[in-house]
């Protein structure tokens, strides 16, 4: 399953509430003001870096670049662009936009 | 309100798949649980197997004791009653989100299947669409 | 594989809009059909012909409309979401006893169960809001 | 006391256009001038005369409408974010080439000066929105 | 000063925000979707409690109301209608809307 | 963009308030912090004693490096740096709202004032008028 989260976790719970609720072996990916839950160095690292190890994260690229953030990424979360969210969309059998 | 009978077309060729419905938003403050509700219904005359999750905030949809006079909206906490009417009978509801407003099972406005985020999860992942409000 | 589009947010105030536009152009890129678009709550905002953004802005509307042409999109706004929110095609307009109309060009109103007959049709839905 | 007020979103979705309603008609119940409502954001769009909502909920856009002709309220529309957003008057269509037209009575289309200058005039300037 | 918060505090970080930033002796009007930050037996109660040595709370009646919270309100926090509101933006020499 | 040059009327009699404009949004994911930049910027023809709050994601919307190609927006964030031009030169960014979020003042494109949230409490409880984004 794929969860998608377009909302920044200092902002909203919507990030909060998708890791408490993706089985492991799902797939979060971040976009629009959701990046920021990608990036290095802020009070929501920690939780991320807790649920990677059982979910793969992805952020969009694009995204990334257009806040400033793209060379904040954390380690092992993977960068995508728009072809790379259709792939994504394509690979999980279902998905769920956490709005 | 609940009466548009536009595109009943329910020949789609025996498909039946798993539609979960999934509310993360209060009543009132925005549309979304309100015009959630309308896919709902409409849905319905599909005939496909529809479920719907209350998770977050969406949990207060179904608080009791809905009284819109005074904000002059409509109260349209009494539709989740008439669901079972359209066979709409899966209303899951997350515990853990319950507990964190210091609510139970007495305080909503209809019957509901209880899971908790373990379950929640389970029966999230199963869905085939899932649409979120 | 069949991709079905929701969009919840009207142009310019959400970035979803946007979103939905990059991912729908990406996925016919790769070779998907974009069944249907789906235009829901305020997203139905994106279907009026009276935009007029500042002209070194993008052009939210006619770029639906543009791409709808290119690759004959299915652009389907919700017509009780639409009455809420004052999007009116003509037969609409002429039915409310309306004095003008605001549908842009490739969009069509319809109801919801459109929506739901995606959900059903498609491999995939995906959903882009607030 | 002189209040103004600012709405910054739209109609139905969000229930700030309701708040501030009912704020404006409490202010003037209590005898307060209301000196002006702006419309910003997606705000502009209470502005639209081609809403339809159901027969049995609020109409959002008459009822400013209406509120406005009964106290001679000054509701003004911002011209920048009502451009983006498909909000036109008369003369806006005209000068912009659109063959249609939806403001609503009781709505006037200005700068964003008259936002500003209202926080200068009044002694409280209140904010609805998302 | 008052403070007006229309979001609930499940959701996003405004009420957060604003008790956080809101002066000893100013006033705080929960509004809307706002209404759960004024409500008994939820996880955020303590910090309300907290936040009452400090400032004022009120709560917009019809909001609870509508809500089905109008049973559930902190003890201390005071239910105002929308005349009430009014008298609150006059009584105070300014006002900050957390959107 | 900043163009608009409707009602530039300054002859308001010579009244001075203290006009506070809160960001609290990050840019781009919602239109608030450009066209929050816009009122900011029609202000300045009116001669009051204006200035910026970044609280919360706010302080997102002055990091450095924005480049918006790839999502086809405008990039307004140089906009920032030509406040100063219009005599807008209080920028306030609270200091816990950065630190939550792991950055510094290097990472800001322009000259900010940081201050500690009890000193962004009393900024902001001296204002006439404050308009939030």
């Amino acid at each position: 399953m794929l969860h998608i989260v377009n909302k920044s976790p200092y902002e909203r719970n919507s990030l909060e509430s998708c890791l408490r609720l993706a089985t492991n072996g799902s797939a979060v990916l971040l976009i629009e003001d959701g990046i920021y839950g990608a990036t290095k160095g802020g009070s929501f690292e920690g939780k991320v870096q807790a649920a990677m190890a059982g979910v793969k994260i992805y952020v969009l690229g694009p995204d990334l670049s257009a806040r400033g953030m793209a060379d904040r990424v954390i380690d092992g979360v993977n960068v995508v662009d728009y072809g790379g969210f259709v792939d994504l969309v394509a690979e999980h059998s279902n998905c769920q936009s956490w709005l | 309100m609940f009466t548009s009978s536009e595109d009943m077309d329910t020949d789609e060729g025996g498909v039946i798949k798993q539609f979960m419905f999934v509310n993360r938003k209060a009543p009132y403050g925005t549309i979304y649980a309100l015009e959630g509700l309308e896919v709902v219904l409409i849905s319905a005359a599909f005939e496909q197997d529809v479920s719907m999750a209350f998770i977050d905030d969406g949990v207060y949809e179904l608080k009791k004791a809905q009284d819109t006079k005074a904000i002059e909206q409509k109260n349209f906490s009494p539709t989740y009653r008439a669901l079972e009417g359209y066979d709409i009978e899966k209303l899951y509801v997350e515990k853990e989100s319950l507990e964190a407003r210091g609510l139970t099972e007495a305080d909503l406005l209809v019957d509901v299947i209880v899971l908790d985020r373990a379950e929640m999860a389970a029966k999230m992942a199963e869905q085939d669409v899932l649409i979120s409000f | 594989m069949k991709i079905g589009v929701l969009v919840n947010e009207g142009p310019y105030t959400h970035e979803a809009s946007d979103s939905a536009y990059q991912f729908t152009k990406a996925a016919i890129e790769k070779g998907h059909e974009i069944y249907r678009v789906f235009f829901y709550h305020d997203g139905v905002n994106n279907s009026t012909r009276l935009t007029e953004p500042p002209r070194d802005d993008r052009n939210i509307v006619s770029r639906w409309s543009e791409l709808a042409k290119a690759h004959s999109l299915d652009l389907v706004v919700c017509i009780a979401a639409a009455q809420r929110r004052g999007i009116m095609d003509e037969n609409e307009a002429k039915r409310q006893g309306k004095d003008a109309h605001n549908l842009a060009d490739g969009f069509r109103i319809s109801g919801l169960g459109q929506l739901v007959e995606a959900g059903i049709q498609c491999d995939r839905l995906v959903t882009f809001g607030d």
